[in-house]
């Protein structure tokens, strides 16, 4: 088993990162690995609850919102963090706006992240 | 007040929203109080999503085409942003009409107002 | 006509721009690195200049928000941003 | 007076769009003008309420949080929309995080801003 | 070493891949776009180009996310995205 | 385990939260547990914001850049990125190191780890 760390820097509507750090985690977590996120900037937008987009559903990129995703992944095993200065400084309510298994964190935890796993993707 | 206008899409189509929510908005300004004439132009990446090998389903595209359609809105494909990225006439979809620069800048420069997505 | 032209849209900004006799183009946000090769007069958004320490070239003039939109209101405007 | 319609879809951290739309828009209404802004897309994250970002403030730009200057545009009489639908796709909640001068709305009302004001721009 | 590279990234990306003999470029999300002219493996990741309609030429080879996976761990990764 | 990590900064600075943010992190990175050691590297539009010109204050940097020196980090500015944008060598600040394009490379690929912002 080795240990992948996420950089996630985008947010659900503005690039495809979080689409590719969803299915890169996926992928790893299926093969017995660990994985490990940080959402920083604007991706701490990214895991919110509560994301609704009908209009959007077809069979398209939101069918399934970026919510249910990374609660897949969280329920899958995933370590995740939102750097906390980035959800203060979006009006981000970390209490009721992000699931409970992630970690309000900060820059040191982004270090550790690196440091501890065998590879890191930035997105 | 009726008004005429642009809506250039101007994005790569995938893995963001702009391209659907572009055109979503161009339906909804068609279908508004004042039924402004639309023209939709597919310009510098928003090119590759006027082919027809691009999963329009998965772009979410057919809903906000067939509201747009229904208000006579237009789509026009930009040939030299077509040009530069390789993409030949026959793969544009049939419900585009493929223009030359000049007759973009052309329908740019008639739009009373013009938004970029 | 006034162009409010700031990159990455610079290419249609311009060869729009470029088929009016009576373009005004106003450079805005990350627009004002550009020095574009236009007849017709060429604004650049005082404050967006300065931030970001761009000394422009002579045939290009500053233009505050304020002067912006009283000329929005003289003649039509097309964004590119 | 004339009016001015302001489209915003940028978010308040990944270009300076909210920015520019802020002091065109203040501009606008110092010159006695109608200012309405539509926000669209990530454009709906820029004014919630409570962004704190102490650690970027300097002298830089986010010395004013997005929040407050455009509380300051809708103290001085811009009427502004967030679009409903980007909203609910974002996890945004209008009745705690959306200020109460701001209209929820669809895109009849951007309809209608295009058809009402003698010069729409889009940011 | 694996070479992540995705537009607008693509010139520090490829520029980077080609100073390594071993280099094996990924392409992905808008990256796969591109046709790099460049010595040793190039890959596409496989859904990004299906969902753009993309056809690959022969010399790219389609890359599911699970063996990206693999391969990131096989050897070392820089992300260009 | 402490590792080396190259932090590129690709984006134009003024106007978004990348460059300055991206610092932070940086510095952030270097002071962690591990103490990492850390590259900046200004690259592409990101050159614009090692200019002497520009207004650190109003881009937030003062206060992310102290940090990352305190913790030994160091910040490569690229030279063939400069060029391209008539950036001269003057112009840049004291603080950067200017390197050759093949020097940029290098030190991408002797880091373990790469972030971009």
């Amino acid at each position: 088993m080795s240990h992948l760390g996420i950089v996630l820097t985008g947010s659900p509507f503005d690039s495809e990162r979080w689409r590719t750090a969803y299915e890169i985690g996926r992928s790893a977590l299926e093969r017995g690995h660990e994985v490990s996120i940080f959402a920083y900037l604007d991706g701490v937008y990214v895991p919110m609850t509560d994301q609704h987009f009908e209009e959007a559903a077809a069979d398209g990129l939101y069918q399934k919102m970026p919510t249910k995703l990374y609660q897949e992944l969280l329920d899958s095993g995933a370590e995740m963090f939102v750097c906390g200065l980035c959800t203060d400084a979006r009006s981000v309510d970390t209490e009721s706006q992000i699931p409970d298994e992630i970690t309000v964190g900060l820059l040191p935890d982004l270090a550790d992240i690196i440091g501890e796993a065998d590879r890191v993707i930035s997105l | 007040m009726k008004k005429s206008v642009a809506v250039i899409l101007t994005r790569a189509p995938y893995g963001r929203i702009h391209l659907s929510e572009g055109l979503r908005a161009a339906g909804g300004i068609a279908a508004g109080f004042d039924h402004h004439d639309v023209t939709v132009i597919f310009a510098e990446d928003a090119v590759y999503a006027a082919r027809e090998d691009v999963d329009r389903e998965a772009l979410n595209m057919p809903a906000q085409i067939t509201d747009l359609k229904a208000n006579d809105g237009t789509m026009l494909v930009d040939r030299s942003a077509m040009e530069v990225r390789n993409i030949d006439s026959q793969e544009i979809m049939d419900d585009t009409v493929i223009v030359s620069a000049s007759e973009v800048t052309e329908s740019i420069q008639d739009a009373e107002e013009v938004l970029t997505f | 006509m006034i162009y409010l032209v700031d990159k990455p849209h610079e290419d249609i900004g311009l060869r729009t721009a470029r088929g009016d006799p009576e373009a005004i183009v106003v450079l805005i946000q990350d627009g004002v690195f550009l020095d574009p090769d236009i007849e017709g007069t060429v604004y650049a958004v005082e404050r967006d200049t300065e931030v970001r320490g761009v000394t422009l070239p002579p045939e290009i003039e500053p233009i505050t928000y304020g002067e912006l939109v009283d000329l929005v209101f003289e003649t039509e405007v097309k964004t590119f941003l």
